[in-house]
């Protein structure tokens, strides 16, 4: 099953570059999400069997994570399919000045996001270290691909930004795999496979470990986009395709997240949860404040959401540093955050195509003039910023219980009021985009919203609000059994 | 170890790129040996192919990537570092003592290897990193992720017994690909802008 | 007995109230050292009044034609509730102060609306001057009557003033001045009297209450200075109902007590008039506030 | 309880059919109204039998999410609310569909209904919520709901900057209100009301804070009102009344919840509410009066009247805290009367406001004028309205606030100089807002309605229809009937009170009883005064029989050419007592005076701004803003930078961590 998941990916990445009709490419796109998503789906119903002496397992944490992975692949290629029919072949012009710009070929760009896929299933079902690392630092080159889609001086810039400090961080990751090996050399099995380490926590070499942590932290930190090393995200996000902006904050980020929390089960297994739990709380306020500072006043909608997922990876180290309650929470809000994140990046791909620009000044009147769009982008607003009955406020109102049972007054004050301040902050912005007069000359040669560019993102909306009202008991039972295994319930 | 130690000065006071490189290849070859080194020139065959693929990658390969990149740059130099040369050097012999410090503080244990092992590492990891950080050229800056990989590939040299195989190849597959992938992109860069200065790739902000 | 009290109560009001009027400008008439018009002369101008046609400006509407009325049925109501002195007002109950005041600001609301009703800037004007004054008065009047209330226990304007006997002066005869006072102020300015506003005045500028009704004639002027007359009475009993602690349980006695300090209290704002200026209309607020300062000081000292 | 689910999934469906019907306006406001006419009067029945009889109806069952559960409970507060808020959205609902069919041509009329439709269902849930998580569900649901019916025009801008500080508002309030719920709920992992036990009385103090705040946010208590007169006058009318009537009270309904759920008062909790109804109360109508806007004058008054409901509240919490039986009952009664009343008038006002919003195209006072011949119903509807918001018998807005009064004035107070402070302070206090309240109202009636018109708009107004007059009709006879009846409302209720005093019924009953006696001798006053009325309107008309009546121009000095623009205008009106608190109202007056021997044209206008919006929270918002914006230079594009940052970073936690 393990192996299903990698290969179908892995093939169709394969068959994209040799087939050359451009119909036939965007089918195996689909197909092979889709088979993705099925044998996914299969995995919650009947536990995949650990492959390679461990080396790759799916537990209940791997599967939350390559469940909701699944699912926004599946309705991103969805998109993608009506995304690339949209773009042209010829060249473009730029969104901010008038160069001219050729696309990446179709061929790559499949083959690519296939390879993405297949990466970060790698991923969420390895559960030895080293080809943890192996398949992030793939992620990081596979995905670079996708952001130079657009080949403009921006993206370009974005991507260099991309490819150097995420290969710089990760790089620190690999200094804190082998720490990890010599932290576990004490024992007679060395192989730093997550089950045998959390199994035999306590003779792990402490100092030795908390390095590996703090270099695991820092380096998986930089590609899930902890502040202050989160500085590739907004250039990344806002030069990518909405498409590829969506798949890297809804499930590149989640992924990196995953690299941190094997870590951190080893190191509860150690006894050291506290010591990991003071550094989760301080990175997660840390990054929501410092997504305030920009998110207030950002002339850039791609930009704002890109900074809105680093504040929301914060409410994510911050639920797991709080613990108890909160992991469930913060677990909970990962769900929730992705379907809400790549709802607005698609959304935010549509207003980009029907405007032609990513300042937000000059966006005025979507509820009038792609009404569909405007009317996600508005309850996407709602929901990012946790506004009932959508699902992020359920888990932020958890992660707030859980501290304020804890009696952390202070961190519950910091988290409220920076919530506010984003919420002020987008609020501005956001409203006067959906709202305001349309202005008729960039409504008149607007495409239409098609319904692949719509139903995508729209269900997921609708999905994120269900989870707001109604959380399935199969969904539940997962994240709190995925809340246990990091140390939470 | 020694030779390590005075490579990484070397880096750090040298502004011609094509010797940079050229310095880079043969710490790569250095470190291709390390392994042998540490495991006290046992001739297991494993070892010594895994050495050879080492030396061949980071001595050849990788070099012979950035040359031929360098053959299509107009510029050779590394002009006006955000940190000046002499400065550099400095900056290398402080970095030096901090990094013999915290080997001192962080004894590895249950191996035999040279206790100057961990130092060195430190002390290489931390050039590389302010290469990155104090260089302007994109090229310097691939040249300063090199060196910090080698460094931390220090480390892997002790730990070879440890590490499978397979995951230190995967690694240097996804080092291989990444050098790779910066290459192309400093080729676009190159195109684009007309020159390879990071300090102009900055307009995207805030 | 008590039955007749409350039956004749407010028939006295409504005969003996526009002879203040006449007493008040044959004082000031005395002053001024002109013989003045007879006493009976306000009744004299009412029954004119009533008998005259009327004149309506082509801008007003209802309003204007209901307005007069309103006061007058607000007045007259009003009447019901005040006791004469210390005998009992035809209908008490626990709070009938508050229904008496707000029926006299009913009455204000309608003759504030009938002048704007007019269109006329002298109207607006007025009425403008009339709102703003009354806003102010109207907390010094309660407060006072909060400081009667809470020193008797009772919240029944009969109950109240049979309550304020000689002892109560004893007891807390600086307090009782104080509120005294303080109504004094609040009788002076409801009333359009001197030094808040000058009733004789000429000069529609300068005008309070006189101005609102410039463009009433006939029956529906007499209505609005006939209530006018019963506003200034039934101020001037809770005036006398505190100053004059006349409550010897002879009926006969105290009914004659009060009705001649009544009089008394026209003759003194005959001679405040005579004697004062009007005061300019930015200190007015000044001096009101002034009454809220006396009677919230009275309040505190009788609730310490 | 069954009526009250099926209530709401009528009305709720009626919404939902009329946002899917939205291309057809006749069919879209059909469906919107008609779902929650029939759906507001099937929920009345259950809240109209629980009101009078005090049983409690409750229905609970599971719900996944975290804390939740579904947990619905109408009890005697719950009805007391509930029935204001459905009759006034039964009574609006009538009123929008004529008022929005106006808009047919401009937009598309399913999403207002749909909304108005949702905010009634969230109301409804918020008042029988008794689980946090519901109540915060229902509460956002509200207020998302009322944001949307506020930013109905979104093309002005005006409208979208009010939108937007409803919407800042009211989620910062929700923020202190989840803090609030948290701590209620205390370690435990239930958030259903029943569930709290015994508060640790360390908390409660803090509990009522956070309560205060966030309820206070909803209900518009100074300073956290800025967003009502921005709100309410962008709104469409009828939304309006519904938002000032009934969904401010729901802020009320939350104060009066918590009180029941926090136990024993100590004194300082009624000394904040009675600070804070005074500061609304007077504050509020001071802002009002410098008003140029009906609606946004209007607005401030329900600033007012919720001030004067919390001193009800403060003054009933007083009577707990010293355990005196009457002052309970009196101070309760009058504030949650009040509610009603408000509830009431406001409606009937804003409804008028939106009519002759409709009939001038403008709500700007010194526009109008004159009205009372153009629009009669309109003009005797708010005529009746202003009396009763001036709280001026025989109306209703005085039965409740003699209620306040009268417990003030009796001595159950006791002695003491904290209680003449508050005898000065709720006295004067309501003394001075209603002297102020008639000037006000005197000057928006008499302004609007009365004298002259002062431009086209008003020149050319006309009558609304039918369905907006009927509206409008049967709240002012709400007006006449609630105070006429007032004493029959009260001993009603006496389950209300008893919910929230912890008082026996029959204690509570015959303090009603006495109540209420005094409240008919005002109803009588009040008949009395209506026959004497009546008897002088026909003495009159006998005297006028076949006497010369005749009609001619206002007396103006011997002025020749009287125009209607030498009128007293508002502005002019106001201008006394605006300068007299000008202290507190700041108002602006940029004018330029004529100069020289031929002055050019001039002009002169006022400008008030609101206190706490100017002087707190924009400078407020303007410093976090500038403080935050100093940060910007971290993220400056260099790569080099930011790879620092990583180094940085780790050498960091690398010493703190482990050397």
């Amino acid at each position: 099953m393990i192996l299903a998941l990698l290969l179908i990916p892995t093939l169709a990445a394969v068959l994209s570059l040799l087939v050359r009709h451009d119909v036939l490419r965007r089918m195996i796109l689909i197909i092979a999400v889709a088979g993705h998503t099925g044998v996914t789906l299969a995995a919650w119903i009947h536990e995949p069997a650990p492959l390679h002496n461990g080396w790759f397992a799916l537990d209940k944490l791997g599967l939350l994570f390559l469940t909701i992975t699944s699912i926004l692949f599946l309705t991103c290629a969805f998109y993608a399919v009506g995304y690339l029919s949209g773009e042209s072949r010829r060249k473009t012009s730029d969104a901010g000045d008038d160069t001219l710009f050729p696309n990446t070929p179709e061929a790559i760009f499949c083959a690519c996001l296939n390879a993405f896929l297949a990466t970060m299933t790698l991923v969420m079902v390895s559960h030895h270290f080293g080809v943890l690392w192996v398949a992030m630092e793939a992620t990081t080159l596979a995905t670079a691909t996708l952001i130079y889609f657009h080949r403009n001086r921006h993206s370009l810039e974005a991507t260099w930004k991309y490819l150097l400090i995420c290969s710089v961080g990760i790089a620190l990751a690999l200094l804190g795999n082998y720490f990890l090996v010599i932290a576990a050399s004490t024992s007679e099995k060395t192989a730093i496979i997550l089950s045998d380490l959390v199994r035999q926590g306590h003779t792990l070499n402490a100092p030795w470990l908390k390095a590996a942590f703090l270099l695991f932290l820092v380096g998986y930190g930089v590609k899930m986009g902890l502040a202050p090393l989160h500085t590739w995200l907004p250039d990344a996000h806002s030069e990518a395709p909405s498409v590829i902006s969506a798949l890297l904050s809804g499930t590149l980020l989640n992924c990196a997240f995953l690299g941190i929390l094997r870590s951190y089960q080893v190191c509860c297994a150690a006894e050291l949860a506290s010591f990991c739990q003071e550094l989760f709380v301080i990175f997660g306020l840390l990054s929501m404040g410092w997504a305030a500072v920009y998110i207030l006043g950002q002339p850039d909608y791609k930009r704002m959401l890109a900074y809105s997922s680093v504040e929301h990876i914060g409410i994510l180290a911050l639920g797991v540093g709080i613990g108890a309650g909160a992991t469930f929470g913060a677990m909970l809000h990962a769900v929730n955050h992705s379907l809400v994140k790549v709802t607005l990046f698609l959304a935010a791909g549509n207003i980009l195509a029907a405007y032609k620009t990513k300042t937000a000044a000059n966006v005025k009147g979507l509820l009038s003039c792609i009404p569909a769009t405007g009317v996600l982008w508005v309850a996407g607003f709602l929901a990012i910023t946790g506004v009932p009955p959508f699902g992020i406020f359920l888990s932020e109102f958890t992660i707030v219980k859980a501290i304020l049972d804890q009696g952390h007054m202070g961190v519950a004050i910091a988290f409220l009021g920076i919530l506010a301040l984003i919420f002020i902050g987008m609020a501005m912005t956001f409203l006067n985009m959906a709202q305001g007069r349309r202005s008729e000359e960039l409504c008149i040669n607007h495409k239409t919203d098609s319904i692949l560019t719509i139903i995508p993102p729209a269900s997921l909306g609708i999905l994120s609000l269900m989870l707001g009202l109604y959380l399935p008991p199969m969904l539940s039972r997962l994240l709190h059994d995925a809340a246990t295994a990091i140390g939470g319930f | 170890m020694i030779l390590l130690v005075l490579v990484n000065l070397m880096l750090l006071g040298l502004s011609r790129l094509r010797t940079c490189i050229r310095v880079v290849a043969i710490q790569g070859v250095m470190l291709g040996v390390l392994p042998l080194i540490l495991n006290g020139w046992r001739p297991e065959p494993h070892l010594i192919s895994f050495s050879l693929v080492i030396i061949g990658l980071k001595g050849i390969v990788f070099p012979a990537i950035l040359i031929k990149l360098l053959r299509d740059l107009k510029e050779h130099r590394e002009v006006e570092p955000f940190i000046g040369f002499g400065t550099s050097m400095a900056a290398g012999v402080v970095m030096l003592v901090v990094s013999l410090a915290f080997g001192a503080h962080l004894p590895l244990p249950g191996t035999a290897a040279s206790s100057l092992v961990a130092p060195v590492a430190f002390f290489t990891i931390m050039t590389g990193l302010f290469l990155i950080i104090s260089r302007k050229k994109a090229l310097t800056q691939v040249l300063g992720y090199l060196v910090l990989e080698n460094g931390i590939s220090c480390f892997g040299a002790i730990l070879v017994e440890k590490q499978p195989t397979q995951i230190e190849l995967g690694i240097l597959l996804d080092v291989f690909v990444a050098v790779f992938v910066m290459g192309i992109a400093i080729f676009h860069i190159n195109r684009e802008f007309d020159h390879i200065d990071t300090d102009k790739l900055t307009r995207l902000r805030t | 007995m008590e039955a007749v009290v409350k039956f004749l109560n407010p028939l006295l009001g409504l005969f003996m109230a526009p002879l203040l009027l006449g007493v008040i400008s044959r004082t000031k008439a005395v002053f001024a050292g002109r013989n003045g018009q007879p006493i009976l002369q306000p009744y004299h101008d009412l029954w004119k009044l009533l008998r005259k046609g009327v004149v309506y400006s082509r801008c007003t509407s209802w309003i204007f034609r209901a307005g007069p009325l309103v006061g007058l049925a607000a007045a007259v109501a009003a009447l019901l509730l005040v006791p004469f002195g210390g005998q009992p007002a035809a209908i008490s109950f626990e709070g009938d102060l508050l229904v008496f005041a707000y029926l006299l600001g009913l009455w204000r609301f309608f003759t504030v609306l009938m002048a704007l009703d007019t269109a006329s800037s002298f109207e607006g004007m007025g009425a403008s001057r009339e709102v703003i004054f009354s806003a102010l008065a109207e907390p010094a009047l309660l407060i006072g009557l909060a400081t009667a209330a809470k020193f008797t226990g009772h919240v029944s304007l009969s109950q109240i003033f049979a309550g304020l006997n000689t002892d109560a002066w004893l007891t807390a005869g600086p307090a009782l001045l104080l509120t005294g006072t303080a109504i004094l102020i609040v009788f002076l300015a409801e009333n359009s009297r001197i030094p808040i506003d000058d009733p004789n005045t000429h000069l529609e500028l300068t005008m309070i209450h006189e101005v609102m009704i410039l463009d009433h004639s006939g029956p529906d002027l007499g209505c609005i200075l006939y209530a006018a007359a019963l506003k200034l009475w039934l101020l001037g009993m809770l005036f006398i109902g505190i100053m004059v602690p006349c409550r010897s349980g002879n009926v006969l006695l105290d009914g004659a007590v009060t009705m001649l300090s009544m009089l008394g209290l026209a003759v003194l704002v005959g001679i405040i008039e005579s004697s004062m200026a009007r005061l300019r209309l930015l200190h007015v607020p000044v001096f009101l506030i002034g009454a809220i300062a006396l009677s919230v000081l009275a309040l505190m000292l009788v609730m310490r | 309880m069954s009526f009250f689910f099926w209530g709401l999934i009528i009305i709720l469906g009626g919404g939902v059919l009329s946002l899917f019907s939205g291309h057809k306006p006749k069919w879209s406001s059909f469906w919107g109204s008609v779902g929650a006419i029939i759906g507001g009067s099937i929920a009345l029945v259950p809240a109209t039998k629980v009101f009078f009889s005090g049983q409690t109806l409750s229905w609970r069952s599971n719900w996944s999410v975290p804390f939740g559960s579904f947990f619905f409970q109408i009890d005697a507060i719950s009805a007391f609310f509930l029935i204001p808020i459905l009759v006034l959205f039964i009574i609006a609902a009538i009123y929008g569909r004529e008022y929005l069919l106006a808009y047919r041509d401009r937009k598309n009329l399913g999403v207002p209904l749909f909304f108005y439709n949702l905010l009634l269902a969230g109301m409804m849930a918020v008042v029988v919520a008794r689980n946090g998580m519901l109540f915060l569900v229902a509460w956002e649901v509200m207020s998302i709901a009322s944001f949307f019916l506020v930013t109905f025009e979104y093309e002005r801008p005006a409208v979208r900057q009010a939108g937007l500080i409803y919407l800042v508002a009211a989620h910062i309030g929700t923020a202190f209100l989840i803090v609030f719920f948290i701590l209620l709920a205390g370690q435990g992992d239930s958030l259903d009301f029943d569930r709290i036990t015994a508060v640790s009385p360390s908390l409660t103090g803090t509990l009522f804070l956070l309560a205060v705040v966030g309820f206070g946010v909803k209900a518009g208590f100074m300073p956290l009102h800025v967003w009502l007169p921005h709100a309410h006058p962008a709104a469409p009318s009828h939304v309006s009344a519904v938002m000032s009537g009934v969904m401010i009270k729901t802020g009320i309904y939350g104060l009066v919840r918590t009180l029941t759920l926090l136990g024993p008062p100590p004194a300082w909790w009624c000394w904040t509410l009675m600070i804070i109804g005074v500061t609304s109360g007077v504050l509020g109508v001071l802002f009002a009066l410098a008003q140029h806007d009906l609606k946004r004058l209007l607005a401030y008054h329900s600033v007012e009247n919720i001030g004067i409901i919390t001193m009800g509240l403060g003054v009933g919490l007083l009577g707990v805290h010293i355990h005196s039986p009457m002052l309970t009952v009196l101070g309760f009664a009058g504030g949650l009367f009040h509610v009603m009343n408000h509830a009431v008038f406001k409606g009937l006002l804003f409804l008028g406001a939106g009519a002759v919003l409709h009939g001038c195209k403008t709500s700007h006072i010194d526009l109008l004028g004159g009205l009372s011949k153009r629009m009669p119903w309109t003009a005797i509807t708010f005529l009746i309205g202003a009396t009763a918001i001036s709280g001026l018998p025989p109306l209703n807005g005085f039965a409740s606030e003699f209620l306040i009064y009268l417990g003030v004035f009796r001595n159950d107070m006791g002695e003491g100089l904290n209680h003449a402070i508050i005898a000065i302070i709720i006295i004067g206090g309501l003394a001075l807002i209603g002297g102020l309240a008639l000037a006000c109202f005197t000057k928006a009636f008499g302004v609007i309605f009365l004298g002259l018109p002062r431009s086209d708009h008003a020149e050319h107004a006309h009558e609304t229809g039918p369905g907006m007059k009927a509206s409008m009709l049967i709240l002012a006879a709400g007006c006449i009937l609630l105070g006429v009846f007032s004493p029959l409302v009260i001993t009603s209720m006496r389950h209300v009170i008893a919910a929230l005093a912890p008082m026996e019924l029959s204690a509570i009953q015959a303090n009603l009883a006495t109540a209420a006696s005094s409240l008919g001798y005002f109803v009588k006053m009040s008949l009395l005064f209506a026959s004497v009325a009546a008897i002088l309107a026909l003495v009159r008309f006998l005297l006028l029989r076949g006497r010369s009546v005749r009609q001619s121009v206002t007396w103006d000095c011997g002025y020749a050419r009287p125009t209607s623009r030498m009128q007293y205008t508002a502005t002019s009106f106001a201008q006394p007592l605006v300068d007299l608190f000008r202290f507190l109202l700041r108002t602006r007056k940029p004018d330029s005076r004529p100069q020289e021997l031929f002055p050019a044209a001039t002009t002169f206008h006022t400008d008030t701004e609101d206190g706490s919006e100017k002087y707190l929270f924009k400078p407020a918002f303007m410093g976090i803003r500038w403080v935050l914006s100093r940060w910007q230079w971290l993220q400056h594009g260099r790569v080099q930078l930011y790879i620092l940052y990583i180094a940085l970073t780790l050498w960091i936690l690398l010493i703190w961590k482990l050397m």
